[in-house]
């Protein structure tokens, strides 16, 4: 991925929301269809502003089921095709998304989630990771799902998101939550030069020169949706063995290991830092795709035999705490501090989550999810 | 345009493939004219298709244009993506009466609002043909389905839909019209104004909406001639036949 | 350096304007900054608030607990957050819309009148930026009043008028030492 | 000159709806006894020769089963 | 629940969907909502015909969207109500669905799987497990899980669900597949009398002679989205700590223990018989409750020590495996036997497997999805 | 009804709630005259109603009577379930025109379609309010809005959705009538709307839909006053003002 | 013999949105200088004895914060 | 008893319904029963065909691997499901649509064309049942002949008339032991 060495603005105070709209716009990004919903509308409506622009493609879709159609279409088409929304919004985008999966169609959906389930609130929340790692369309498979916890990584994740899209013909979730969209940091932007899209000779742009194809999910013949599923099964194993990203704070020697990601991410890492300053021996792990799932990466921080238990921080009630033991297995103890509804926890509640932690006697026994 | 005694050979555009449509279905019917329009306005290979869920789901069979899937119900929108990504392809959804007036509505709708330069097909046999004979929106008061057993009762069910009436109170579409596949003319009729909603995308002109009143034997529960008179007096009774936008301007019946 | 400052009161009191207003002034000399808004339910009405942190040092947590300067507008804003008051803190207070007493880390100004008076009351908020920015001069003043135009392309110039003698209504306030006005 | 014409009608195509039958000015098509290989009676000439080549018949079929060649 | 001696019908042959709709309307199904879709239509066609007679609600919804909404409305109203679809309908419910769980609102969902993703194929599979059970819509909520294996416990779980999902003010999905659903097999009916519905002081009726009152998902009060979570994951410890449900056959002394779902269960109940034969120790367990997942109760099994495997046996890529694996939590190893893509395994596909798991050397290291 | 030497009071079926719209919001005026019809008809106990999600989603903290949130847009089939489930109460969706015209769509035309016996009052005010002032499918044309940064390009983004002219297109429909929030006299002909809507609806005559054209002083961007002026004039220009069906007979303009 | 009325404004629900100034024939209402507790300015009546009970100002006002009384 | 039996054709040749009588009619004095049918993606035409099992023990797997009877009514499902025809097992070919090689475990039968003379090509899939059930006597004869009405209540009775003249011509074709016609 092209990380320029000199940006073009060199910083520009953005809001989460609009960097990625930017991000998008750098990478390439040639239709834009989204439908408003609270807390990513800066997102739509700095597309509805710059991408007409650029004569690009911007449209307020009439729903967010219309808005993922025509993100499919213009896919179809061989455009770089992105739409956003939050909670409620993505969950009428799944039939849409599996499609997407099933038809191999690359695309970006940004989440910026906020409180459920329902309604639920306007406030960040991290409550949809199940949804977006497990599948929370129909059938076997699966979309690569990259978690931001700055205005930084909006605008660079949406990018990289783009080029994933297109490497492997898959779907790309940016999973945000309220809190990393909302919130303006300084942002250094990429050059506006678009990485160049692969070839895509299975887009539809009319046959000629070459026979008619078609681009289908439906597989009737005998066992073809079987071997489908395969090939689509092959592309995720390849996707897992190349593309995992986690990035890990003072874990080198550290006894209680905090997995978290996005914003609780951040927050725990000022939480290694007072934990540290308290002499507990604190670190973090912080899974970048949240699938692929960094399994292997976990695993072998729990196995090391300092490390006494981990904690696992979420705004949620217990999420990628499955990932975690999974990936454990087992190993050492996974206790949990969640923080649902639309809370933010401050550093100290996480701190006293881990001090909580440091004083409980573990015999190995893996805890269940305390919320 | 062929003339008459020129003969007639199979439309180009059409695949070797055998449809999988029941004898005398509709659908057969429209994708033989469509595949001559394609031919005719030598856009087969600038041609973008978009083909629904229902009978028709298999489009990509049986033209030698590129055919995309979509959802049920989501053509119009998907079609919308093709042809905002690629504003020179000819773009066409072809849609039957659950995909395109039930679930999907909205898009139906929206697309015609905003007056996508597409060209929508849309099949109105009454029915669900592909799940089996349920009721579509399109289904006539009494008429007898899978899930309207002792007939559609408007009163509870709600009386069939006319969507060429409905689009038509909107301001962008350029052209409306529906025919009905009632025998030889009907088939003359439909092929005239697929021609007329190509044409009108290939000049530019914005959206073109073709309701084809069409025969569905197996749900009809008649043989194909009689599913001819049944489109021909019951349906068209209730679908007048008609042009109800004309270069962008509504027409009164 | 690090300053973290929460701007709190009613939709419509333009908490959110001076936020941002802040941040992105700050962004021009200050190396990190964050910014985070938050909403009410309501368009218009409501309490709505924003916490702006500014440091020289890399923000991890970009979520503060406590706060260095509160700007509190409304009386339901000042009974929330005046227990997050740094002990060292600095609280302004609009006098106009609550009660609070004032003692050396509160500065009690009647923001919304003295907007009032210069035309609009909405300009309250960029009184109470005056107030602290007098206090707490990590910006230059002028930086502030040449960016008023830029910041707001959409308001008619009488209102950026207005803005300005307002916020400058505040930096006055502020040196003349009256905190009970 | 008259012209003349061929209707070839693609036996493994036809689904013997009959739409064809009854549009032939000449009544020139009929129902066979025979079935093709999918089991539909099919459609066939009688009295090919007078065929004007109206194109009706081949218009009406839903399969584009039926083909008008001219025969020179 | 009620199981009466005498049942009405001694035997009717029934498809499993048209014994689940029949299952409902001896539950006291007051209004059903659907859409068409294949392979659950003749559930559809049966509530059409046979609600009006009883003077019942039946309405062919305009999409699911509008059906889960009816369902919504009729819940709000007190009724007891269902749709029914299959796969791709199921997603366009999600939001529906998440919307229910954060009213707290009862209904009965049934989801007649077809091969996915997208479109797919109209063949039975087990792909949208991890839908039903990690939440396929937003934010944390859980919904009741049921999984029949036949056409009598379509009948027997809608009915059971309808008792349920009042009990609990909770959606409940039957997760059944396009086997069990097309399948005819006898079954025996249930009396006509529907277990009484408890009082529901919480619907909306008209504010006669009480305080007018409100049904909502949304919280936007201060921590009130926060507390409304923990009441919910309150509700869900307490359903998990008494409606588990697994069934387990031939597992006294077994070696190696399969576990499977749904028509998997079924299939795989032949061949613990045939494995025995062979002298295979094999046993079964089928967990009929997919949430709760009966996690203890695989721990137990796992942690005995002549069992020297787990083979998980499922119609998909591997989904149901990971509540396996984490209730296994490393005390066993645990394999997997997948058959995406709407194809039903036959015994020999899946005694071959066990056969197969057998001759592999096992150090406790547990393997990935070999899919 | 209240003669107006009776004076005025309160609404009784109105909370002490103060309401969270904006000064000089068309939700409140539409909240307090349909609170007095609830009031006048004596139907306030035996009323169920659904709130949108739009700027009114709080609408239960406002009235006196029973109401149920619904997901966006599907306020007209949460409505069908409680009637259907209790055919004898009186019940009412309330939505804006996002709500009910561009995700809503699929289920306030279906609903309309069916004659479900309910009452939709839908609030237009061409804007998303709620989210910040997008774009609305009742949008003007050149109307400037968050997503419209620019003005509405009909040609890009479609014309104005005309939905009462949308529905009366449908057979079922009962009672079909836009009026206009535009000062004095909208509030009285708003408020005799509503009263007949509810009155179809207490007579079992079928379904009745009002359409309000209603001020949103926040995103018209001006005061209260000019909003309704906006709404006089310029809406109603795009949106006519009149009854459309009438006992269940269209009524043509 | 003449009804004599009591205009009550609740300055509490009051948000200013002035619609009520201009309807009153009788141009008896008027925007005051004070605010309420959420910072509006509130309408208020001038002249107050000399309300007709047309209700007007009432029935324009959204928030239904004003209610005309009959004075007996 | 344990029978497996698959019954395949083209849609709209009927296999279903034949599927479905005996199932139902099987129902009656036998335990255990389980029916499946696979439909192809074509309302008519394309193939289809379902799975009956009689057993008078539980079912466990409800699908077989191999199978007792076969009845195919053409060439496709000829082709595709003879492989699965237990070594023991009993083949009936609808010798109209297919070519098959008789041997003892091979019964063709020209069963379109027996019914077309009969009036109606569609009635092949009675004619198909008749001979099998002559040779598998598991329901008695007269148990489908007095079902036809009452399964098929939607069928006028000169179709109903026609199926059972083409069941007793299966019957019949079977007893005259012509397994070439
Ligand atoms: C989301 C979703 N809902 C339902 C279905 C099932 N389905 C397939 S085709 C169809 C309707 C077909 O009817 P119509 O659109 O009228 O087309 P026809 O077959 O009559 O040509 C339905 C409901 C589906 N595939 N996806
Ligand atoms: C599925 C979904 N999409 C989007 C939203 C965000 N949303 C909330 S209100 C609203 C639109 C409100 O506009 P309108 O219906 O016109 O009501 P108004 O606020 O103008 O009264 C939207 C899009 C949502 N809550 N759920
Ligand atoms: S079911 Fe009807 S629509 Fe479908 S292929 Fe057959 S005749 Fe055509
Ligand atoms: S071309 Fe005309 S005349 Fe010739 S066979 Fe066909 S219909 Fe008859
Ligand atoms: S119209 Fe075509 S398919 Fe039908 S009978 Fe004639 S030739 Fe055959
Ligand atoms: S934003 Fe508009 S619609 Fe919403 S409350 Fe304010 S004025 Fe009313
Ligand atoms: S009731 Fe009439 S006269 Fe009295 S104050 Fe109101 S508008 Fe004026
Ligand atoms: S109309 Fe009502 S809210 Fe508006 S100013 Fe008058 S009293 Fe106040
Ligand atoms: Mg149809
Ligand atoms: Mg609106």
């Amino acid at each position: 991925m092209k990380k320029p060495e000199a940006a073009f603005f060199s910083r520009v105070l953005m809001m989460g929301n609009e960097a990625a709209a930017e991000g998008a716009i750098r990478a390439g990004c040639q239709c834009y269809f989204g439908y408003p919903i609270t807390p990513q509308n800066e997102l739509t409506a700095y597309m509805a502003k710059h991408m007409p622009e650029r004569g690009r493609v911007f449209i307020q879709a009439e729903s967010e089921v219309a808005a993922i159609s025509m993100v499919f279409g213009a896919s179809v088409a061989g455009a770089r095709a992105m739409t956003s929304s939050s909670s409620p919004g993505i969950s009428l985008k799944q039939e849409g998304i599996s499609y997407m999966a099933g038809c191999q169609l690359p695309a970006v959906i940004i989440n910026v989630q906020r409180g459920g389930p329902g309604l639920g609130s306007i406030d960040p929340s991290q409550g949809d990771y199940f949804q977006a790692t497990k599948g929370g369309g129909h059938g076997d498979y699966h979309i690569i799902v990259l978690a931001p916890a700055s205005a930084q990584e909006m605008h660079d994740m949406t990018m990289q998101a783009f080029i994933l899209a297109d490497q492997y013909r898959i779907p790309v979730m940016i999973l945000a939550d309220g809190r990393v969209g909302q919130m303006m940091e300084p942002v250094r932007l990429y050059e506006d030069s678009p990485p160049p899209a692969p070839p895509k000779p299975w887009a539809l742009t009319g046959a000629k020169g070459r026979p008619p194809q078609y681009i289908r999910s439906l597989f009737m013949e005998e066992r073809a949706l079987e071997k489908h599923n395969y090939e689509l099964q092959a592309c995720y194993r390849q996707i897992t063995a190349t593309e995992i990203k986690a990035e890990e704070t003072e874990t080198g020697d550290c006894e209680w290991l905090i997995a978290a990601w996005g914003t609780c991410a951040r927050i725990s890492k000022g939480v290694v830092q007072k934990a540290r300053a308290q002499g507990i021996k604190a670190g973090l792990v912080r899974p970048i795709t949240l699938w692929p799932f960094p399994h292997e990466r976990l695993a072998r921080l729990a196995r090391r035999s300092q490390v006494k238990a981990l904690l696992v921080v979420e705004m949620n009630c217990g999420q990628m705490l499955e990932d975690v033991r999974l990936a454990v297995n087992g190993a050492a103890p996974v206790r949990f501090s969640g923080y649902p509804g639309g809370r933010v926890p401050t550093e100290t509640d996480v701190l006293n989550a881990l001090i909580e932690l440091t004083k409980t006697n573990h015999h190995g026994k893996v805890e269940q999810p305390a919320v | 345009m062929k003339t008459p005694t020129s003969g007639y050979q199979r439309p180009a555009s059409l695949t070797d493939a055998a449809m999988h449509y029941c004898a005398g279905c509709g659908h057969s019917s429209v994708h033989k004219l469509l595949a001559e329009v394609l031919d005719e306005l030598e856009i087969r290979e600038r041609t973008v298709g978009v083909a629904p869920v229902g009978c028709a789901v298999f489009a990509y069979f049986y033209f030698k244009c590129d055919i995309s899937e979509a959802a049920h119900g989501r053509a119009a929108a998907v079609a919308t993506g093709i042809k905002r990504a690629l504003p020179d392809r000819i773009v066409f959804s072809y849609q039957g009466d659950g995909d395109l007036a039930a679930i999907g509505l909205t898009e139906t709708v929206h697309a015609a609002n905003r007056g996508e330069p597409i060209t929508v097909i849309f099949i109105n046999n009454t029915v669900y043909g592909m799940t089996g004979g349920q009721m579509a929106p399109t289904t006539l008061a009494g008429q007898i389905t899978a899930t309207s057993p002792t007939g559609r009762n408007p009163a509870t069910m709600g009386c069939p839909i006319r969507m060429c009436e409905l689009l038509n109170t909107l301001e962008q579409p350029y052209y409306i019209e529906r025919v009905a596949l009632d025998g030889h003319g009907g088939m003359v009729a439909t092929k005239k104004a697929l021609l007329t909603a190509f044409q009108t995308q290939v000049s530019g002109k914005g959206y073109s909406f073709v309701e084809v009143l069409s025969p569905c034997p197996t749900h009809f529960r008649c043989s194909p001639q009689d599913s001819l008179k049944f489109v021909g007096q019951k349906m068209a009774a209730q679908f007048p036949v008609r042009i109800f936008r004309k270069e962008g301007v509504p027409v009164h019946a | 350096m690090h300053e973290r400052i929460l701007i709190a009161g009613s939709g419509g009191q333009g908490v959110i304007s001076i936020g941002k207003l802040l941040a992105r002034l700050a962004a021009e000399t200050i190396q990190h900054i964050t910014f985070f808004p938050a909403y009410g339910a309501e368009v218009r009405g409501g309490t709505s608030n924003c916490q702006v942190i500014l440091s020289s040092n890399e923000i991890a947590a970009p979520i503060a607990e406590k706060f260095d300067s509160l700007l509190v507008m409304n009386q339901q804003s000042t009974d929330h957050f005046m227990p997050l008051l740094d002990k060292n803190g600095l609280a302004v207070i609009n006098q106009s819309m609550c009660k609070a007493h004032a003692d050396d880390r509160h500065v009690l100004v009647p923001a919304t009148e003295i907007a009032d008076r210069l035309g609009n009351a909405k300009a309250a908020n960029f009184v109470m930026l005056g107030v602290w920015l007098a206090r707490k001069p990590l910006i230059p003043n002028r930086t502030v009043e040449n960016a008023m135009a830029t910041h707001f392309p959409d308001a008619p110039p009488a209102l950026i008028d207005i803005n300005i003698r307002a916020f400058r209504a505040g930096l006055d306030f502020s040196s003349s030492g009256d905190r009970k006005a | 000159m008259k012209k003349h014409f061929r209707v070839a009608i693609d036996r493994e195509r036809c689904k013997g709806c009959e739409l064809c039958i009854p549009v032939c000015p000449l009544h020139l098509l009929a129902m066979s006894t025979t079935m093709n290989r999918k089991g539909y009676h099919v459609s066939e000439t009688v009295r090919a020769a007078e065929c004007l080549g109206c194109i009706k018949c081949a218009r009406m079929c839903p399969e584009a089963a039926i083909e008008i060649l001219n025969v020179p």
